[in-house]
């Protein structure tokens, strides 16, 4: 699974990508992100307030329930400053 | 029908406008917003604007569409810039084309509700004392503007 | 602050906004709305456009103090021609300059509102077929949009 | 007294403006509005709807209780449709 950190994520987590084998019980956006949080302190910082951590499937926004099988990245990063 | 762009460059807001209702007579209003980089009391130096590539086309599309499928419009335009951006440059372009005002005046203004709140970009402020700035903390006022055009409130 | 004015020719709106906005850096949001003459189905020839000289000028001038006396505007610009105008040609620009682009998208609103409603201009329909088509008539909607800005609603 | 005309109002009057000296019990817009309807059927076809114009004095909008007195000019016109 393709991963991409956007913004201040990016910077916790101290890469812009990466290609990660997931555990088969990792289901849903949010079991990620608390799996992702257990592997090292650059990610418990990224995600240690993990509402403020947007996702995104595929480039289109993703809840914390949406599952992420069959999704080819998984993009992490703040609430968006555009505009 | 709408056209959407991502670019490094910068934009002939007034251009993109006309162009919308260049050579035809069926369109009585064009609205466009353009957002400008402010030098925050003169402490800014610049923006650098980081963005997710694909998707920020994407979801400039997808709130284009949206627009086009809620209000008889003519025509739409939105550009949004990305890199280092100083004070006084411009950011971000929406320009909707329409038969009557208020459809155009409430389609812009939900384009960039939705641009602010939805378009993946993320601004970071690089000050003039050569300090990096923090990232720009989202508003929650935006998500309130952007809440206006939920589904429950038309 | 506001520029004001009433004329025959037409005017370049993309650079009657970007004005606005030049040589400061204070202002994150700019909002133009330009008014076009609508072919009518192809059956109009032109519009004829009678102002009262003078009072056209006030009413445009007495909006823009309101609009200015309600927001934290930094700029305004109403352009209002008279005379013969065909169909796909420009009729009325308001453009609107401000820090954040809530207040530019409602005083611009307002300012299109009030310029209908309050501005003394008359449209005159000119047909293809060589008939003089009748005055255009006020619409009811003008005035309800008008009413929104009421002082009870504030 | 000096009345201006516009749009269809003017081409029912059939002039663009006039001076005419006023009866001392013209006193408000519509005094001046029913005083005028009397004076002919031009006028009277003009006012024939009395709520469907408006007038102006001195370029300012006014109502029809409005004191006419110390104007220089009493504008009547239709609603407007410019914009």
């Amino acid at each position: 699974m393709k991963l991409i950190y956007f913004a201040w994520v990016r910077e916790r987590v101290g890469k812009g990508e990466e290609e990660l084998d997931l555990p088969p019980d990792v289901v849903t956006v949010g079991d990620l992100i608390a799996w992702l949080a257990s592997r090292g302190e650059e990610y418990a910082y990224a995600f240690e307030k993990p509402m403020a951590v947007r996702a995104a499937l595929d480039k289109v926004h993703a809840g914390r329930g949406a599952a992420i099988a069959g999704a080819k990245e998984v993009a992490f990063f703040p609430p968006m400053t555009g505009g | 029908m709408a056209t959407v762009r991502v670019q490094r460059e910068d934009f002939d807001a007034g251009a993109e406008a006309a162009a919308l209702a260049r050579g035809r007579a069926d369109v009585g209003a064009v609205v466009s917003f353009v957002g400008f980089c402010r030098d925050d009391g003169g402490r800014l130096a610049a923006l650098e604007l980081e963005h997710y590539p694909g998707m920020a086309e994407a979801e400039m599309a997808r709130a284009a569409a949206e627009a086009e499928a809620r209000w008889p419009l003519l025509g739409v335009t939105a550009i949004h810039r990305f890199g280092r951006i100083a004070p006084g440059e411009q950011i971000v372009l929406v320009a909707v084309a329409s038969a009557h005002r208020g459809e155009a005046f409430a389609a812009a203004e939900m384009l960039m509700d939705f641009l602010k709140t939805r378009a993946p970009f993320w601004k970071r402020a690089l000050m003039r004392d050569g300090t990096v700035g923090g990232w720009v903390e989202a508003r929650e006022a935006d998500d309130a503007s952007a809440a206006r055009w939920s589904a429950a409130d038309r």
